[in-house]
């Protein structure tokens, strides 16, 4: 499947098939950026269930899983959008009110779980957490763990320098790799085979999709194979490491995407108030999610010249001067 | 000029950051601080992003790390990996002063942003590290925002995030971490900072018209106060560079 | 000064500054491509001894720096510079005539060495290598690297999953991490603080460079801060990590540089003929190195023509057509 | 058609290669099997280098692995971390098939590429590694490239540079390896494969004109040869192939 097949799908067809209820799942993107948002709401749409959600600062993207209904587990390093949401809303409500078991890694420890993935090792040492809580407490307990084949028995581990002193280090952390059953990002452009290029900052998409058994990627633009080859070290991904590709122009929307438009900043402040009442929430849902069929549907719910207002300046790659109070 | 405590919580922590440093800085005020120090005291000084931006121009105020804004004529466009590595890294990682925030704080600088309560059944959910745990646990200087608060300095964690000095002298070592720790805590009434020999937090000073009690008042264990001075507030120059270079919509100010 | 000051500097000033007797070096490149070679041959030039090298698969600038003389110790994944020879020569003669003690490792376990060195951690995990001499035979004994507090106690070490049977590995083998003294690179572009731009393949430069101590890039073009600048994403090493930059067209002749000059086949087969006889070797070391004053000089002794003769096509990267036989 | 030996090598190597396959290749012959391919039996198959290249488009021939040909038309420009990561993985390395060559090869498929002799003082020193340790440790499958040489097919190698089935049936497993190993090995004279519950080679086929009794002399243990069989010569349309989209300046079939 991996191969230099055609890929195209339609999300919802991609979705249907290779996000299943339970499925261990990692979306890309960083708080209110490049996340990869027509995915996650087709997701709520298709009201997949018991998801064991990996990220590392997903703010958007996971709040909104979240408040779907469709995440049980959830390994984080952070859940905030920014001044959107110093917490996501939905995901604290979830929390605190005991519907979902989180547990907590810093932001490093959960992007080398990605890399341990992608390069096939079973884990990778760091030095961060050392003398923490996160290496102290554990969100899944031992007997869970050892209950579920999928997770590893241990959270993390500290061990020895098994080099003496080499480095100047004598303790290390080592975190588990993270192999997700599927990896969603959107890209700006790829082309039918799933070669991808991501202008701008990558995150950890790139480590998030090679630790995948499968990659789904939206993109904003369907370009020749041609055009991305005719520059390979501008591309993130080879078709080698994709499933399916979705054409979806703002599929990152309400998030940003780098050169092609700026994060919406009156949805994610109206979000956040829907987010805050429960009734209001359901509203949300009912309105933006299930009463439309599909993302440009839900793009054609926004008040008339929205998304122009936040289209990017080719130059600077955002909305130069958007009111964002 | 009248100004307000953000302001002046951002000129202050601004004249902590020393001219060279590579300075970590999350959102918000953090934020507006890094760029201020690079206006003012230290223009040498190069501002990075735990999402892989290096030295971005941020011609407009970026609302998290992660905002395009950050990306505008960088240096490079690294990932996340890159930028913890970079800080992790024997050589450039101890030039790095990074800028924390948290919901709470203990004496000896330690961070709590991950929850209150019990970790299996929190009271309060806070969004977790993120970098911070990483920043704290690999640069030599940290400096930290605080709101002054009882509930907010206390005198034990619920949850340990990011370390600080952990429990004093050799703590940090016999964790298995590197050298360094938090410097400076800027409140919106003073700034503390930390006893070389026993790694507790005093208070240094207070902010033009704040008392020392009113700073004890709103926390919930004891400091030294003896070395406390007052501030100078922030001049003319310190404010015009804040207020028209650095966030003129006031998106964070405000 | 790894900052955003100056840091142009002389070749000669930058060898003699960084590279000290003794020094453990790494050069970027690989085989027959991207090799720093003007700073290799300035090296010989400065007559420095006992180096201790490591390098992946460096073919032609470890094998003259070998054969210059200025090597004592080298650790390494592959001698040899592919067609032109498939074991470097003077490196051969040198480990045969037990004047060159070697230290074997694999392309990747090198890799991740230097990748180890650059995020400050003392090793890396890999599953290659298990049931091989590679984890078996060391180089250099106990002894000696116990002597030595610049080399790690064990070449390496093999441990039991600390995981279990997480990502189907029982067995890891952990490689030491490698902090240089000094990495020596050749890029297309840098500009004048040392963000630095590679084009095609990046091979281990990056690790190598973010793994040493000092960084000395030769570059073809230095270039304003505002060109690298405003494509932040095709740059591969921040000003923060380099200490010299040397502007040196033809600064990788006579391996190939993408984009503006192939690999010299005459040359690399004439060196193979010096590198096999001791008398034409002291020959070609004093017209070539010995005899020139600096890197054009040495290029002003190649054959009338020769040098138009590899240059790159600008679209393909390499001479089209170029008799390599 | 006449043809050379180096000829009937290429040929027999790219009949090995599977449709879809991802081909991890060296310098040389190798690489010519690899490109032969996928222009005949194979042409879903992938060329990709341990430099990083994938799926180049290879219009010339390149002379290493680093040639700046192997470049052009690229699906993505890795690095070397990116390409063994790539083999390593869970997901992509079962997909892979390594082409490998060495000095020496024991019954069981495992190479020799490092040195002749005593380790510490060797006799004769080869390039080492490169990448093949990884590529034999990491995936599924491997075709091995050898003379055939008493002195190159030994009982036992000076050093085992690259991981074959070590010592038979069980053998990687017991090291810490992953499952798969070296599917054929293809000489100047012939091919062997190896048995399921032995892991040892057996001659599977001498080229035209070539004897069994003259492999078994130029190799220093014995082999079964009772499945051997004479082994189609190369066709036309493959000669062609090879000789005018692969190597038409004869670069390495000569």
């Amino acid at each position: 499947m991996k191969g230099n097949a055609d890929k195209i799908m339609s999300l919802e067809a991609a979705v249907r098939r290779f996000v299943t209820d339970g499925c261990h799942l990692s979306i890309g993107g960083f708080t209110v950026n490049r996340n990869p948002m027509a995915a996650v709401y087709e997701i709520i749409r298709q009201k997949k269930r018991g998801l064991h959600v990996y990220a590392h600062s997903n703010g958007q993207g996971v709040d909104e899983l979240i408040g779907g209904g469709c995440v049980e587990r959830l390994e984080i390093a952070y859940g905030g959008s920014g001044r959107f949401a110093p917490t996501c809303i939905r995901f604290r409500r979830a929390v605190e009110s005991g519907k979902l078991a989180v547990e907590d890694y810093s932001n490093y420890q959960m992007v080398l779980r990605f890399a341990a993935g992608a390069m096939g090792v079973p884990f990778l040492p760091v030095r961060s957490g050392l003398g923490t809580d996160i290496v102290v407490k554990w969100g899944f307990g031992p007997e869970m763990r050892q209950a579920d084949p999928r997770l590893p028995d241990q959270k993390l581990c500290v061990i020895d320098n098994p080099f003496g002193q080499w480095a100047q280090a004598s303790k290390l952390v080592l975190v588990p790799a993270v192999n997700p059953d599927v990896t969603l990002l959107h890209a700006q452009f790829a082309d039918r085979s799933g070669t991808v290029r991501i202008n701008g900052l990558p995150f950890a998409d790139v480590e998030q999709a090679k630790a995948a058994r499968r990659v789904i990627v939206t993109c904003e633009e369907l370009v020749d194979e041609a055009y991305l080859r005719d520059n390979p070290g501008a591309n993130q991904l080879p078709f080698l490491c994709v499933d399916a590709v979705v054409p979806l122009p703002m599929g990152a929307y309400p998030t940003a995407c780098y050169g092609f438009y700026d994060y919406d900043p009156d949805y994610l402040k109206a979000y956040r108030g829907f987010a805050r009442d429960e009734t209001a929430y359901q509203g949300y849902l009912d309105r933006f999610v299930f009463g439309v069929a599909d993302h440009q549907a839900f793009l054609d719910l926004q008040e008339a010249g929205q998304l122009d207002r936040i289209k990017a300046d080719p130059v600077k790659g955002y909305a130069v001067g958007l009111d964002r109070k | 000029m009248t100004y307000t405590l953000r302001e002046m919580m951002a000129v202050a922590a601004a004249r902590e950051i020393r001219d060279g440093e590579i300075v970590f800085c999350g959102t918000g005020i953090s934020m507006l601080a890094a760029m201020a120090a690079k206006h003012i005291s230290a223009p040498h000084s190069v501002v990075f992003f735990e999402t892989g931006a290096i030295d971005a121009r941020l011609e407009e105020v970026p609302l998290a790390v992660a905002d395009p804004r950050v990306m505008l004529g960088a240096a490079m466009h690294g990932s996340l990996a890159d930028a913890f590595a970079f800080m992790q890294n024997r050589f450039t990682g101890r030039k790095v002063v990074g800028i924390l925030g948290a919901a709470q704080i203990d004496p000896f600088g330690n961070l709590n942003s991950t929850m209150i309560g019990d970790y299996t059944a929190p009271e309060v959910r806070f969004p977790g590290s993120g970098g911070a745990c990483d920043v704290g646990s690999f640069v030599r200087r940290t400096i930290i925002f605080m709101k002054q608060d009882k509930r907010k300095f206390v005198p034990k964690l619920d949850y340990l995030t990011c370390p600080g000095w952990l429990d004093g002298p050799g703590g940090r070592q016999a964790a298995g971490l590197g050298p360094g720790g938090p410097a400076a805590v800027v409140t919106d009434m003073g700034i503390f900072r930390f006893e070389e020999d026993t790694g507790r937090m005093y208070l240094a000073g207070c902010f033009e018209g704040i008392s020392v009690r009113s700073i004890l008042d709103a926390m919930a264990f004891a400091v030294d106060v003896s070395r406390s001075r007052e501030i100078a507030p922030p001049s003319d120059f310190e404010l015009t560079i804040l207020r028209q270079r650095c966030d003129p919509q006031r998106l964070i100010l405000e």
